[in-house]
């Protein structure tokens, strides 16, 4: 399905400024995929979410450390792969619903649920040091070819 | 270039906060800061006029729903108001249109306070 | 001045394409540093026309080769290194002008110029079998800070 | 999302040429086929209407410029008009400004070939 290697890869420092540039450098590639428009937003969207957890949650806001992400594409989906050292996450955090969200006055809680919703598989793995997080987003029948 | 910027006014005792651009992690302080200078000046009515807001991440959205519990208890509320389609998109995703009210224009938004 | 590791790296693989996205991620990464729009714009299109010659005169149009877009930024300005394999650029091609090109009517000959104009520094250089293009452009004075 | 688009029109034996977003190598083939079948269908005055254009690299430039010396020996010319600030700084760069003629709009373009 995909390739071993990547069709395009882009290493970027942890800082928050860059995520707008990811975003957009997602939906270009996405575009080059005939994706629907709502889903080239969508999937961009997952990758800022993916992003802003790993310098939040892995990095804890250090800056200059680095984030690699790799697109895979081919032509019945996307996959991405997003490479980054720094604590690992927790597996499967269990989905909190809005409404107890905002019960606990919590302002996040959201993140790697949206990834759920809009990507057809998010998966997190660790090993020697570094975490992996791998998306896949498939080509729905109707909008192949 | 600035990719997000923000103003507010307040009408008739209601706060109306104007996101406009690319509101994601890296801009989210602002955002918040504004929400809670207007409750610390005890306004619990605000609407957030989404015209020209064209992204939000969980980022912005966690402020949104950060204090809507004590907004709530003192008898406030956050409403929305003029959300393009894709960023409707996006808190539908999430299950936010179930839990505000989303309004076409801003004139209803403030009315429906009254 | 410059790190020795570039702040933002990207690989893509060889697509007129991909130009476009090319162009959006550096004006992102130069609108950091805060240039002036004016050079924003135009930074970005030398990086256009140096990208464009790789797949044109060393990859022949060949598609799926690396092409690997470095980025240093420094207070004092920005280096773009641009390294990719396949034909060896000639060393300083003389700048035909307009004028002669269109004489001779010619549809190419401009893109090294613009990149020589933008830029305040280019420069090619090739060591097995691997090519470099490097450019910087310094901060003026009135824009630092 | 198409990041290029073009068409043309023809008014007063004056072809007018509406390329439109970013013209770089990718969507060059496009354009230069454009001005070639202008060209096969005898008409030698061109007006490129470049106001809804936003980039263009020295790929779009080649081909404003490589047929320039023919039709200009069959009598006709290119003109350029509504070029927007950073486009028109560009074509500057290059010196197309000192072999074309810039106009600011299309009318005046027009009858300039009068
Ligand atoms: N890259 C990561 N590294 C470490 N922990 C993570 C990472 N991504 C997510 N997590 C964990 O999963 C939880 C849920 O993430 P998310 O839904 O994005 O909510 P938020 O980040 O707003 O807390 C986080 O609170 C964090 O504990
Ligand atoms: N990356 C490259 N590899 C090989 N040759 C190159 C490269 N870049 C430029 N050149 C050479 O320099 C010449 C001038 O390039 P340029 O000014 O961009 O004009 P054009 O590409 O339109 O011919 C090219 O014709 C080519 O011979």
């Amino acid at each position: 399905m995909f390739k071993v290697e990547a069709d395009l890869t882009v290493t970027i420092p942890s800082s928050t400024e860059l995520l707008k540039m990811v975003v957009e450098l997602t939906r270009h590639a996405v575009e080059i995929l005939e994706f629907p428009d709502k889903e080239v937003q969508q999937i961009a969207l997952a990758v800022d979410e993916a992003i802003t957890n790993v310098i939040k949650h892995s990095y804890r806001y250090e800056k200059g450390r680095d984030i690699r992400i790799e697109f895979f594409i081919a032509a019945t989906g996307l996959k991405i792969r997003i490479i980054y050292a720094g604590i690992a996450p927790e597996m499967d955090p269990e989905a909190v619903s809005v409404e107890r969200l905002i019960k606990q006055k919590r302002k996040g809680g959201l993140g790697v649920q949206l990834m759920r919703k809009i990507m057809d598989s998010v998966e997190y793995s660790s090993s020697n040091g570094l975490n992996i997080c791998e998306m896949i987003k498939w080509k729905k029948r109707e909008t192949v070819g | 270039m600035k990719h997000f910027q923000l103003r507010s006014r307040i009408q008739d005792q209601v706060a109306v906060i104007y996101p406009k651009g690319h509101l994601d992690a890296h801009h989210v302080e602002r955002f918040e800061q504004e929400i809670r200078r207007i409750m610390e000046n005890r306004v619990m009515r605000i609407v957030i006029n989404c015209e020209n807001l064209d992204y939000i991440s969980s980022a912005g959205m966690g402020v949104i729903m950060g204090y809507l519990d004590e907004i709530r208890e003192k008898m406030g509320d956050i409403k929305l108001c003029c959300v393009n389609n894709q960023v409707y998109d996006i808190f539908d995703l999430v299950g936010f249109t179930d839990i505000y009210d989303f309004l076409k224009d801003e004139n209803t938004a403030i009315r429906a306070f009254a």
